[in-house]
């Protein structure tokens, strides 16, 4: 993909601007900035208690964080998304509490799923975050359907739907975006090209010459954007939102970027990533260079940006403490939601088994 | 009024009565579908809720699920069960899971139409019976009709389910049954099963089109002076437990059918479940009537099919016992 | 697609040269003529069987002889063949003979497949022709490994492989071209867009400009050819394969073409396909088209053409009789190549089977 | 030597024995697969035979089939079996079928490896126990390990084998076990169970990650004066009729484990059987110790799963009948 021209940025590496800055409020732009940064630390948070043994599993979006957050902050609250696993900006900035996050890593009682999926598989219907799924761009269809739906109901409704580059690759991709330039539904892609899809790199994983260019199969246009410039990726993922809302159809944003950690708290990438990559790439920390934006524009001082984080953590902080105290999902919950009513099958399944464990086992794991 | 003709009176009446039903496949629309299930519905509610789509299951189930989150009521149609596989990690990861994963928050009701099963010279392509599959996954219903009544009825009760269903549609018999069929709107309960016929000495379950092949099994048996009950299970998932035990404490011998490959195949479950309660009730071994475990054959397939005469067998074999 | 250039041609409406006429011998020539006269001969007597129930399913390629045959006699004997349903005349081409072809219709001991598969599911190992599959697109990825392992053999094999333009729509033909693109496999794909996929119109098949333009998605090229000239449709395939053969890679051809009969014998097209299609497009009917120019270059006359005509008929009556009168598959032969070995159950359940059948059915439909 | 380096230990010895076979799959070149199952291969082998394919599972199976077809011995990893669904299509449309529709004109023999099961906190997409789904497809054996002597042997007879092989490896037990394992080249026989625990009492069947639950059982079951016959299945398709029939008609007794859903789970298909063979040798009715009949959970996953008490428990009923 080298002899692409290079994706838009608005930033620069100083997080100067030197394209035009969309027209954005103080407060929209520190919601996207506490966004990113809650990201961040909830990232940082959950690999250190992974390692701990409190918490089984994380999966983080170190590098990542513009990418989602400036899409994210480009569709209304009325708007559905359907979210990437590595979302949780977009989560936060439609709402999403911080303690609900950290009772789904714990899988407690109080955690609106019951404990029924793995940690950062979020589910936020009230603010029209879709459920997370672990397979691979099945999300994307579902975009594409609720936008039908929402199409032929009048609804002013757009859909965005987010995926990896490596999702591309699935099937689920390619009928989605079909049906997508078909039906001409007011759906916006999002490829979040961070290189890798687990230790795979990209020139392994499709030899096109960009993840934008794909977008031509199905008859509608294709962007590529400097993913860890959350101003270029809120000025195009607006343009292709509006375009959307007035009939104009489907657009597939390709956000340039680079997954700084590892894939998941499962992974090791010493094994395949080099580490002049990593270098490179955080020269262009999506934060930093918000940061500096937010600094130079004058909408946040040193000082407000120390007190964020500490809230931000203290935050978390009492999630953790809550989340530890919580009881766990009871053995009923085990049975409950497969259906709309618990079948007879269920039932006695459920029943046979608190003769076994009572109503409510302990909370295993290491905490 | 045909099986087929009754899935369409089905279609018809329930997108008249909801307008949150939306029928959606491949030729489903201006060609009213290659079995004409469809017919009729393009013309008289559009193409936004009757809807041809890309020859893509994964995208049919896929974007049906999408509508369905939405709020729509969609009726996706697979062309024939044998093509529905690129969408089964649709059907089996997200449409059966969506409810349990968001804790109630999403659900994705639907009623995936598809004919199923042998009898129609289709060869391996064309004749699946693959029930078995969608049963073994939480989260769907499995609902099986074998006659036109309940073939409306089901698929209007279906729709209006909070739970994704699995209707499959013995082709088989979309045109050799016929019934007087009642007008407008009536559902008949998903989970019930239904004594096809009354009989003493022996109970044989089926669903499909093999409930045809086993009413006609006891038709010649009770002129042999043996009395066959005959039960429609017409729900697999969740199957109707007290119907199955009443008959078979009553009887004591059962003899299963399904065209299904014999090993894994939805009967053998069913055999499972009856031995554990009532195996002091039974007089013999529960046996099964099966298809073969090989792909369906073209030439060969009225011997790969269950027949009256291996039912018979079988009916002699436990009463023998 | 109205404003896209006109696909490539050769020959004119009346079978004159308008291009460079490849450099194909008299033989050759003549051959790609017989394959396709067989194909349209085959195609109406079958129809006609069907419809008298002696045989229960056809499925016929009426229109698009050229489409199929020019890219199979781009191909050498040695590459291998995944054809579409409807490529009988590359069956032809490399030598099945009608014979055989009958018995599969009927269903045969004598098929060589056992009457296991529905007429024109052919599968002729020793001229590398695949086994006809009725899903769509499987056979797609199965070109792209049959090559990448013809590859790293170093084998001078490249893989053709047929599908509709429906069929682009599946999961199958990404991951099929995808990995072709990243493998750089020596495959060369052909869509025969027929511009139908039974009942539903190219435009509600996908938005895309061209089915060719799909090939951008995959990093390799895609070429539009007149379907219905067999001689342009031979010199892009001739190009593609050469250009795989020698390491440059998978090429998509797009063959514009239409279909002028049913989808199948089990179809009415009446109810959907506009009777001016149909006169427009018989106005370049392929086997006409290729006749003409036979006939003008002195390939060809006109007796001999007829000659030619009256043997393949007399080959397929041949064949209707020698298939009505041949025995049906055993019952043993059910329970055959599901395993290299019957297994035990297999066994059993023949055997059993046998209580009631013996050892060979009659052979059961309409003769 | 631990299951998953038998696995990998199997790999490089069928690698090294024999260049047909190739490995390919998402993350099994450099990385070494996600797992460390397929560690140091690509080193060993090179690009060309250790395949880091796109992210697509209809790809990695379909193309798989085609070097299959091509003569190649592939060897496709899929990286949780929660994932083969994309791919589910190729698997039992094309992989199983090419056989029998091409009278055995072309084949596909394959090793279609891929961890399986609960235990490791991984929630409903890295915990199924789908085996039932290709259990009833016919054309496909099904192998599954329980062992590393097992896991190195079979998976060297499966790669050798001229018919598809499912390969589920219990991903639970992937450390959990170890043994010496014979080094070079071995073969364990498809097809045959293996007694893994001697007993009169009552005969436990179970396979995968459940034969350890069933042994820790039936050591328990000792120490109160039961004996337990503990019986691996290592093979579900053709599974061994011989050894399970003479190990029931000895103990009069089954319980059958399994950690999948119970209904149309594997274990319902041996019940069947059983009770169809051998009425007249039971003292019980078989009983089944299953998952439940929903999505795998994830807090609750080891109340979900079978565990030795749960097992005692059936193995008390049947003996208390
Ligand atoms: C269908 C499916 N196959 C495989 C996996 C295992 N897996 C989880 S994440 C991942 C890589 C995803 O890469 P990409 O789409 O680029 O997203 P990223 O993780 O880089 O954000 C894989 C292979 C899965 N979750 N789903
Ligand atoms: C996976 C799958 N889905 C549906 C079908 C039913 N079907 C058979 S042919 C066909 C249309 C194919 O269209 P196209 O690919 O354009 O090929 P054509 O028939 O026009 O040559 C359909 C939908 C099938 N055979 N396989
Ligand atoms: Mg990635
Ligand atoms: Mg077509």
């Amino acid at each position: 993909m080298a002899t692409l021209e290079p994706p838009k940025t608005i930033m620069n590496d100083d997080g100067q601007p030197n394209g035009e800055v969309p027209d954005l409020s103080q407060d929209a732009l520190l919601d996207m900035y506490e966004a990113m940064v809650t990201t961040r630390l909830l990232n940082e948070r959950g690999m250190k208690l992974q390692r701990q043994g409190r918490i089984h599993f994380y999966v983080g979006s170190m590098g990542q964080e513009a990418s989602h957050v400036g899409f994210g902050a480009a569709l209304k609250e009325t708007d559905w998304y359907f979210p990437h696993y590595r979302d949780t900006g977009v989560a936060v900035l439609r709402g999403a509490s911080i303690e609900e996050m950290v009772h789904q890593c714990y899988g407690t009682a109080e955690d609106h799923i019951q404990g029924r999926q793995m940690p950062n598989h979020y589910s936020f219907k009230d603010i029209n975050f879709y459920s997370i799924s672990s397979p691979l761009s099945t999300q994307i269809p579902h975009a594409v359907g609720a936008a039908y739906a929402a199409q032929i109901k009048d609804d002013d409704v757009v859909t965005g739907v987010a995926f990896g580059d490596g999702s591309t690759s699935e099937g689920d991709f390619h009928v989605a975006m079909n049906f997508a330039g078909v039906w001409n539904t007011p759906t916006v892609f999002l490829c979040q090209n961070n290189q890798w899809a687990i230790s795979v790199p990209t020139e392994k994983q499709t030899a096109s010459e960009s993840f934008a260019i794909k977008a031509k199969a199905y008859g509608f246009d294709g962007v590529r954007v400097d993913g860890n410039d959350v101003l270029a990726l809120y000025q195009a993922s607006r343009e292709a939102v509006e375009k959307a809302r007035n009939g104009g159809g489907p657009t597939l944003i390709e956000a340039v970027t680079y997954r700084m950690g590892p894939h998941s708290s499962s992974d090791d990438p010493d094994r395949y990533v080099p580490q002049e990559d990593l270098e490179a790439w955080s020269n262009r920390d999506p934060i930093d260079l918000f940061q500096a934006f937010l600094h130079e524009q004058n909408h946040l001082t040193e000082s407000e940006d120390e007190a964020l984080r500490e809230r931000i953590k203290d935050e978390i902080q009492a999630g953790v403490e809550s989340a530890e105290n919580a009881e766990g999902p009871t053995i009923d919950s085990l049975v409950e939601d497969v259906y709309a009513q618990v079948p007879w099958h269920l039932r006695e399944q459920a029943d046979d088994l608190k003769r076994f464990y009572g109503e409510r086992p302990d909370m295993d794991g290491g905490h | 009024m045909t099986l087929v003709e009754a899935v369409n009176d089905g279609l018809n009446t329930a997108m008249h009565e909801d307008d949150r039903v939306v029928v959606l496949g491949e030729d489903v629309g201006v060609n009213g579908g290659v079995f004409r299930a469809t017919d009729g519905l393009y013309d008289a509610y559009g193409e936004e809720r009757v809807i041809d789509t890309p020859l893509a299951e994964a995208g049919i189930i896929g974007t049906a699920m999408g509508m369905a989150l939405y709020g729509l009521r969609p009726v996706p149609e697979i062309q024939f069960l044998d093509f529905i596989y690129p969408g089964f990690d649709q059907i089996v990861n997200e449409v059966a899971k969506i409810r349990y994963r968001s804790g109630g928050q999403y659900t994705a009701p639907m009623v995936i139409r598809t004919p199923y099963g042998g009898g129609i010279r289709g060869g391996h392509y064309h004749s699946q019976s693959s029930e078995a599959y969608f049963a073994h996954t939480p989260g769907l219903k499995i609902v099986i009709p074998s006659t036109p009544t309940d073939t409306k009825g089901l698929l209007l009760a279906s729709i209006q389910d909070e739970d994704p269903v699995m209707f499959l549609e013995p082709k088989r018999v979309y045109r050799a049954v016929k019934e007087d069929v009642e007008e407008g709107y009536y559902e008949t309960e998903i989970g019930e099963a239904r004594i096809a016929r009354e009989g003493d000495d022996v109970t044989v379950i089926a669903y499909g089109a093999m409930l045809h092949v086993a009413l006609q099994a006891a038709q010649t048996a009770e002129e042999e002076g043996v009395s066959v009950e005959v039960i429609d299970m017409r729900t697999l998932v969740p199957f109707d437990k007290d119907t199955l035990e009443a008959s078979v404490k009553k009887t004591g011998r059962a003899v299963l059918v399904q065209e299904a490959p014999r090993t894994g195949g939805f009967m053998g479950e069913i055999s499972a479940f009856l031995h554990e309660r009532l195996i002091l009730n039974l007089e013999a071994p529960i046996q099964r009537v099966t298809g073969l475990d090989t792909p369906f054959p073209y030439t060969l397939e009225e011997e790969y099919l269950p027949t009256p005469t291996r039912v018979l067998d079988a009916v002699d074999e436990v009463l023998s016992y």
